[in-house]
């Protein structure tokens, strides 16, 4: 099967803001590694997640498939068509296909727009209205798709008059309305409240099945990631570790920083005695990356050679690819 | 809704905005005045308030009252006029260098770092001199250098407002720029500039004041600073005429202080959280 | 005897458009070297029982009724200096934003000095900064980096020394606020961890205010839940919970030990503390919820000496 | 930390060659020629317009004029005044130790008050202590200071000197009696100056603090059992004096505008009252040498508080 969508060796370098007298004078330039070479596929109607601390690029991998930054190198095809490389008004026609929701529900909205206009918005720009009692008939389906009913009572209010779940209901709702097919979203329930969280989670997996969604799911969360999705990649300072199955990686991971991820994920059980790794220090800067294994300096099994060698992503079992110098 | 509210709960707001009432009706109907303000009376030089003359009366014999009734005109015009061009200026400058922070931008805030570092009032005072005293050139040259203050706000509301998610939503669904800052960062900036605009105004007045007093105001205009300049440069402090000093001043001040009262509770209210740089 | 005690607290916020009942009616105990997890969703009302504890509440909360007892004196209406007294010697706080928590301008070391000099003024500077570099050594960021700024140090490691800095007066009872809310899943297990270790090495007395359950189970030995301001149900770790809320909210976590189960989570939304309801504030979300749980807002029900409940299914097997 | 001083030097350069190129096209964009336009006297014979141009360089092409304004700039000549005839630099430079001796004394006693002021009014925030602060800054702030100075003038007529620095006939007075002469001079002035310079520090003073006082640092600091004036003298304090430095550097130009101001009422000597006078006399080269050597002050001031600041923050230490 063709994939709806593949990324092959994407990097996205931002220049290090280091504004010194150096730079004015043409020295060395830095780099910030955000996303260093990560190649991954997600195939139609699969929720994929990208699992990783903050700070390991998983947002910048989004939003340079999104091109709402700009990828360094690299090449991402969607239904065979690097978009990539498309001029802005090509790519101006999957815009509509390939949309994202985001982590913030409180600041993802204009707050001087009305809810009507805020989900109306994206239909006005790609033209898929004709007036303003179109705009609003379909902006109320829309409501109504993501939950909120009556949507009598949603649409003329501005977005500090609902509550957190609400807003991001109606984030999705602008979304839903452009009717895409391929959606990132990054942390979508980070920040909503743990009673809430389900229903969001519900909404996204039911438009999915409905509509036959791809996702690419971004989370920090590894058993939130495990509950939903149908694949994870773990990324590390800018680079994949491990892609597999959710039981996989949470029980019978390989890569060394994956099994110490997964065993640190706090348990709601008071008698369940897990082994936990407990990884030491911090994420090293993504600025001066050494050669060799990213993990290096935290890695707990590592061996001399690590320390040249970067390793590759491997497949050690049918459908599970690790980056690892051991395996 | 904002004024009811303004009234409710802000004294100082109300006051300031009775204040400016009377000031603009009297620089809409200057006709109120008792006497001709041009009218001179050698015979009536420097005397003190009479029946007749309710304020007295200058070294030429103009009756005071009249002057600073119509000079009122000329300060709210000027005033208006010269903040309105800052503003205009203040808030193009600081929203296009915030948005296009990483390009274009940059040279903008250059810019507005010169304005920074020049003395405001000595620049006025050269520009003012070489361009002839004019009622035209002092607003524009007003106009001109007071819109820093304003830019640099804007600026940085932009700067928060881009890193905001809902900016970063309407790239994702494919908003353009030019979208993105007029229905998106202008309408959000608009409340803080409405405020600040206001205090603008206080500042032009108090400028246009001073360029008068200090010799560059319009002659042929009744203005408070140029009655200001007139006393100073006549013996009228030697004489100790304090009806001639202190009517002009005191209008100045109500003036500048009701803008005052009106900017900063509309800033507190439209921008509680909000606090200017 | 108690080491403190929260008798009938209730706390109201004056706010623009009417009064936020954020506390109502919270009673609780602690135990020396207890370690009490306050859990709840945001707006429970967690973090104003923490700023209470030390009267830290904004200028617009009224403590409406209730007593905050240390041992037996009443933390509401001592005097400011007894009160200055107790914070930070007695009890100390840890914070949720550990990033601006200290000064930015001013060393680590001269900070925590400068409190271990008020409330033992008879430790001298070089005795205090021994200490603190001691402090620095058992929290983990090493005794080195006791001379650093702040903004030296990284989150995770700002965060110890936050902890390092209020356990520097050795009080009897620390609160932390949210302490691994900001940080990152590893960060948050490295700081748990080192509050277990505390607790095993020092006996420290705890209150750990988060909305994550799991980190409570795992860091506490006794929970006591709220839900809209109220008091929900407090239970020894490992008891089974009795609560309709808390019980949703337990099934709510993922659970990676169980199997993948999406059928979680609570409809409807959180009551509006203005305008509370009637009754019971979860009522309107329960499943079990009847007539009587709309009308009347249930007593505490005692279940076993360390577990109570505070629900009407309880009250009816009781008669 | 040197790359950093480096930095703000290159910036401060920058910024005086705009400065010096500005007050270049300003005499240049004057309608008709400069000459022309100053000396319009029907009499003059079209020899001494000649002179009159080389002697101010208006002879040559327009970038051959500016690379020699720029050359004369750096050494310091700033042109011929057309009134006295002298140059420019030694004119103003005579003013400028005047106008240094006034504006200084005031600007630390305006940052003194001020900022006493503007702490009372943070620490008593809401209080009528504040609101009645808070008024008396906002009509300081409103108040013209030439208006000040002329009511100061009025009140005080016949009890203190009014005008001038020194009484008539003082250079051949003794030193003392001269300081004394120049001391009762200063007073009225110095009142004028500082009174509307604190109104500007207390307001900067309050906002920085309130916004101090609201961070979390301070929180903390209440948790752990200081008292509230020892937080304000150790937390709150020292920390809004950096961006206080900042502040007020960036508000010299408020400085000088005040000087202008004063010293024209009170008839100072220094370069404000220079600007006035070159003002009514149309005196070009020194109205624009004033304006030049006050916009470099201003400069270089920034460019030490800049320095400052980076010495004094440690968040700043490149």
């Amino acid at each position: 099967m063709k994939p709806h969508l593949m990324v092959q060796d994407l990097k996205v370098w931002f220049p290090f803001t280091d504004r010194s007298v150096k730079r004015l004078f043409g020295g060395g330039k830095k780099y910030v590694r955000a996303v260093d070479g990560i190649s991954f596929t997600i195939h139609r109607g699969e929720i994929f997640c990208l699992v990783g601390e903050s700070g390991c690029g998983k947002s910048t991998t989004g939003n340079a498939i999104l091109r709402l930054v700009a990828a360094t190198e690299g090449i991402v095809e969607y239904n065979g068509v690097d978009i990539l490389s498309l001029p802005p008004h090509r790519f101006a026609d999957y815009r509509p296909k390939l949309q994202k929701i985001f982590q913030d529900p409180y600041g993802s909205l204009n707050p001087r727009q009305k809810i009507l206009d805020v989900v109306g918005e994206p239909l006005v720009i790609h033209k898929r209205v004709e007036n303003e009692e179109d705009k609003r008939e379909r902006v109320l389906n829309a409501l109504e798709a993501a939950g909120l009913t009556p949507p009598a009572l949603f649409i003329d209010k501005y977005p500090h008059q609902v509550s957190g779940g609400q807003r991001q209901r109606v984030v999705i709702a602008g979304t839903i309305a452009l009717n895409p097919e391929f959606i990132v979203a990054d942390e979508p329930v980070s920040m909503l409240d743990v009673s809430i969280r389900a229903g969001i989670i519900k909404l996204l997996l039911d438009m999915q099945r409905e509509a036959g969604l791809s996702y690419l799911f971004i989370t920090h969360d590894l058993s939130l990631a495990w509950m939903i999705c149908n694949r994870i990649a773990v990324m590390y300072l800018g680079r994949i570790v491990e892609i597999g199955p959710p039981d996989t990686i949470i029980h019978q991971a390989s890569h060394p920083y994956t099994r110490a991820l997964a065993s640190v994920i706090p348990v709601p059980d008071a008698s369940a005695a897990r082994r936990k790794i407990i990884l030491e220090g911090d994420i090293p800067s993504p600025v001066d990356i050494p050669d060799g294994c990213r993990f290096y300096s935290r890695c707990y099994e590592r061996i001399p050679e690590c320390r040249q060698t970067a390793p590759e992503l491997r497949e050690c079992a049918p459908g599970h690819w690790v980056a690892c110098n051991r395996i | 809704m904002q004024i009811g509210k303004l009234i409710k709960h802000n004294l100082s707001g109300l006051v300031g905005l009775l204040v400016l009432a009377v000031f603009v009706v009297l620089s809409f109907f200057p006709q109120m005045a008792p006497h001709d303000p041009h009218r001179m009376d050698k015979d009536k030089i420097l005397q003190g308030p009479s029946t007749e003359h309710l304020l007295g009366t200058d070294e030429v014999g103009r009756d005071i009252l009249s002057l600073v009734i119509y000079g009122a005109r000329i300060s709210l015009l000027v005033g208006f006029f010269a903040a309105g061009i800052s503003t205009l200026i203040g808030v193009t400058i600081g929203i296009f260098s915030g948005y296009y922070d990483q390009s274009w931008g940059q040279p903008l805030m250059r810019l507005t770092d010169v304005f920074l570092a020049v003395p405001q009032l000595p620049l006025m005072l050269v520009l003012a001199a070489v361009l002839g005293a004019d009622i035209l050139n002092v607003i524009v040259v007003i106009g001109c250098l007071l819109w820093t203050q304003i830019a640099r706000i804007v600026r940085s509301y932009t700067l928060t407002l881009k890193e905001r998610p809902f900016i970063e939503r309407c790239h994702a669904i494919g908003c353009s720029n030019a979208r993105i800052i007029w229905l998106h960062i202008f309408p959000n900036v608009l409340p803080l500039v409405f405020a600040n605009a206001i205090l603008l105004v206080a500042s032009a007045i108090y400028y246009e004041v001073t360029v008068s007093f200090l010799g560059l105001g319009d002659p042929t205009h009744i203005s408070w600073g140029m009655m200001l300049h007139y006393a100073f440069e006549s013996a009228a402090i030697l004489r100790r005429a304090y009806w001639y000093i202190l009517p002009p001043g005191i209008c100045i001040v109500l003036t500048v202080l009701s803008f005052t009262f009106i900017g900063r509770r509309l800033d507190e209210i439209v921008n509680p959280k909000l606090r200017r740089r | 005897m108690a080491l403190l005690s929260i008798n009938n607290l209730s706390i109201h916020y004056r706010a623009g458009e009417g009064i936020v009942k954020a506390v109502q009616d919270v009673s609780l105990s602690l135990e020396p070297k207890q370690t009490l997890g306050l859990i709840g969703e945001s707006g429970c009302g967690k973090s104003t029982i923490a700023m209470t504890l030390l009267r830290l509440l904004p200028s617009n909360a009224v403590v409406q009724a209730g007593a905050v007892m240390l041992e037996n004196r009443d933390l509401l209406t001592m005097d400011a200096a007894e009160l200055r007294q107790i914070r930070g010697a007695r009890i100390a706080m840890v914070f949720q934003g550990a990033m601006n928590a200290f000064n930015p301008v001013r060393r680590l070391s001269s900070q925590i000095v400068e409190g271990i000099r008020l409330h033992r003024p008879e430790i001298d500077r070089t005795q205090a900064l021994n200490k603190a570099a001691g402090l620095f050594d058992l929290v983990g960021i090493g005794a080195g980096r006791v001379h650093d700024y702040p903004h030296q140090l990284s989150g995770g490691m700002k965060q110890r020394a936050m902890i390092a800095m209020a356990l520097s007066c050795d009080p009897e009872l620390v609160i932390a606020d949210e302490p691994v809310t900001a940080l990152d899943v590893m960060i948050q297990a490295q700081i748990i961890e080192l509050l277990k270790d505390l607790r095993r090495k020092m006996g420290l007395t705890l209150i750990l205010i988060t909305h994550d359950l799991s980190v409570v189970m795992e860091a506490c030995d006794s929970v006591a839940v709220m839900y809209g301001g109220r008091l929900m149900e407090t239970a020894d770790i490992g008891r089974p919970f009795k609560h309709p809320y808390t019980q949703k909210l337990f099934q709510a976590f993922p659970n990676i030990e169980k199997s993948r189960d999406i059928s979680w989570g609570i409809p409807g939304v959180p009551p509006d503390l203005i305008r509370p309801p009637q009754g019971c504030p979860f009522a309107p979300r329960c499943d079990a919820a009847f007539t009587q749980c709309r009308k009347k807002m249930p007593p505490m029900v005692a279940l076993a000496p360390n577990h109570q409940v505070c629900c009407h299914l309880y009250l009816e097997d009781q008669l | 930390m040197q790359r950093f001083i480096l930095k703000r030097l290159v910036i401060s350069l920058f910024l005086i060659w705009v400065v010096v190129t500005l007050n270049f096209f300003l005499f240049r964009i004057l309608p008709g020629d400069p000459v022309r336009f100053l000396f319009n006297d029907p009499r003059m014979t079209e020899e001494i317009r000649q002179r009159l141009y080389a002697s101010f360089g208006l002879d040559k092409p327009l970038p051959v004029q500016y690379g020699l304004y720029l050359l004369n700039a750096a050494r310091g000549e700033l042109g011929k005044s057309f009134v006295h005839l002298e140059p420019v630099a030694k004119i103003v430079g005579e003013k400028l130790v005047n106008t240094i001796i006034l504006v200084g004394p005031a600007t630390l006693i305006a940052i003194i008050l001020g900022s006493l002021l503007g702490v009372v009014m943070a620490y008593r925030r809401g209080t009528t202590t504040d609101t009645g602060i808070l008024g008396m800054v906002l009509l300081f702030w409103a108040t013209p200071t030439f208006w000040v100075g002329l009511l100061i003038i009025v009140a005080f007529l016949g009890v203190l000197p009014t005008s001038g620095m020194f009484a008539p006939g003082a250079s051949y007075l003794p030193f003392s009696q001269k300081i004394g002469s120049l001391l009762s001079h200063l007073i009225l002035p110095l009142i004028t100056l500082s009174f509307a310079l604190t109104g500007q520090y207390a307001m900067i003073m309050r906002n920085t603090l309130i916004d101090i006082l609201s961070e979390d640092f301070i929180t903390t600091a209440k948790s752990r059992g200081f008292r509230d004036h020892y937080i304000l003298r150790r937390h709150a304090v020292p920390n809004a004096m950096l961006p206080m430095t900042t502040i007020i550097a960036i508000n010299i130009g408020l400085i000088m505008g005040g000087a202008v101001q004063t010293e024209t009422v009170f008839s100072w000597p220094g370069i404000g009252r220079l600007m006035y006078d070159s003002i009514l006399t149309r005196d070009y080269p020194v109205l624009q040498g004033s304006f030049l050597v006050m916009a470099v002050c201003m400069i270089m001031a920034n460019f030490i508080a800049d320095i400052l600041y980076g010495f004094f923050d440690p968040r700043v230490r490149y």
